[in-house]
């Protein structure tokens, strides 16, 4: 599966890929689509990307959540195109040795994705208006370089 | 120059991309400047944008030669 | 799906019990079968439990981690009898309004089971031994009581 | 009385359950007290176990009637 998709996303899939006898703890992360944003009613969601950096930006986080926490596999999928209420955004699935880095690494991914990844959410209204979401600036710098919190000697981004 | 849109942008735009009647190479920050000036709807916007060129971001500083389009991303709101 | 099961675990029946409108985090945490145990080779795994109190613990334990964390939804199976390596042994399912939530609720949730519920692990080795796992005593005072780290104002159990 | 164990204590024990001729109703810590000197296999695990009567985790002070076996869990080890 690729990180970007207009399929509907399969976390079996990802745990067939990444199955591997070494690892003891599973975290799988799925952002669901909810009924309601700011107390507005929502009927559905539509997302959009810019795939060629979006691809490039889920591989490369990918790579840096296994380094960074050690763990042994790593995938994300994000979706794309129109989502009903309850389908997943996006899917993140983490193996390691023990529990305690699955859960770190995984809550990670899900944190920097939202920071840097080129997705936007379109919300449809209930009442028939729509609106995209406001989100987080990309840094001019490239996807790596704008979250000063992130950016510690266990890095590993090459650029 | 070819110019896209994506996100906010293309509502604030009205469209997904246009050709901006611009010499190449350019610098960045100048061809923004120019494209405010052309669709007003967009100057709010041009603050919190990241422009890339294929699948580089690129800073405000960097000339472009216009062989690849432009794109211009608004804040991200993935996930 | 009850609480204590010799069926293979399968978290999308739990992904469809917790079905849920209002939540857009879904977090799925397993415990998987390794091969190795502290150097040596495991080839497969026997889980038992004392069923009676195990359903109850379980139960409760699902219970306490809705309030504690103000989750919406949260279903834990464990199985029992011979498991082979990389099935799951636990799968906790855990969905919220947001992120956070759901990642500290799946982490408690597991953290406390390995305290609380009356299950045990036999390795069985590649070399033809085996062995009983060392543990964590359970409280003579009740499954709830003995974690004192776990024990604040927030519990909500009855005992 | 019937006395069941679980997890290594069945190993130790070297069976599932016994019957242990005691008087009934009788203390927990009583009981694990003959269990012992019957059993001495079981000493060095009575001190990390928990005891259970039904869905119910007892102390060692309390009185049970043998109405239902008396439950020896040794340490957990789950998940």
């Amino acid at each position: 599966m690729e990180h970007i998709t207009d399929q509907v996303l399969d976390p079996e899939v990802l745990k067939r890929e990444t199955e591997n006898p070494t690892c003891g703890a599973l975290v799988v992360f799925e952002g669901t689509v909810r009924n309601h944003h700011r107390g507005r009613q929502v009927q559905r969601m539509e997302y959009t990307a810019y795939k060629p950096l979006a691809e490039r930006v889920l591989q490369e986080l990918e790579e840096e959540t296994k380094q960074r926490f050690g763990v042994v596999e790593c995938r994300i999928v994000h979706r794309i195109g129109e989502l009903a209420i309850g389908e997943a955004s996006v899917v993140i699935v983490v193996r390691s040795a023990h529990r305690g880095d699955a859960f770190d690494a995984a809550e990670w991914a899900i944190d920097t994705l939202k920071q840097r990844v080129p997705i936007w959410k379109n919300d449809f209204y209930t009442d028939g208006t729509r609106a995209y979401q406001d989100g987080v600036p990309l840094s001019a710098c490239g996807s790596g370089e704008h979250d000063s919190t992130a950016s510690d000697s266990a890095s590993s981004r090459g650029s | 120059m070819r110019i896209e849109f994506y996100g906010v942008l293309q509502e604030a735009a009205g469209r997904e991309a246009l050709e901006l009647p611009i010499d190449a190479p350019s610098r960045v920050a100048h061809i923004l400047e120019e494209l405010g000036e052309q669709i007003p709807a967009l100057q709010s916007h041009l603050p919190r944008i990241a422009c890339a060129v294929g699948d580089e971001v690129i800073p405000r500083s960097e000339m472009v030669t216009g062989d690849a389009p432009l794109v211009l991303l608004p804040p991200v709101s993935g996930g």
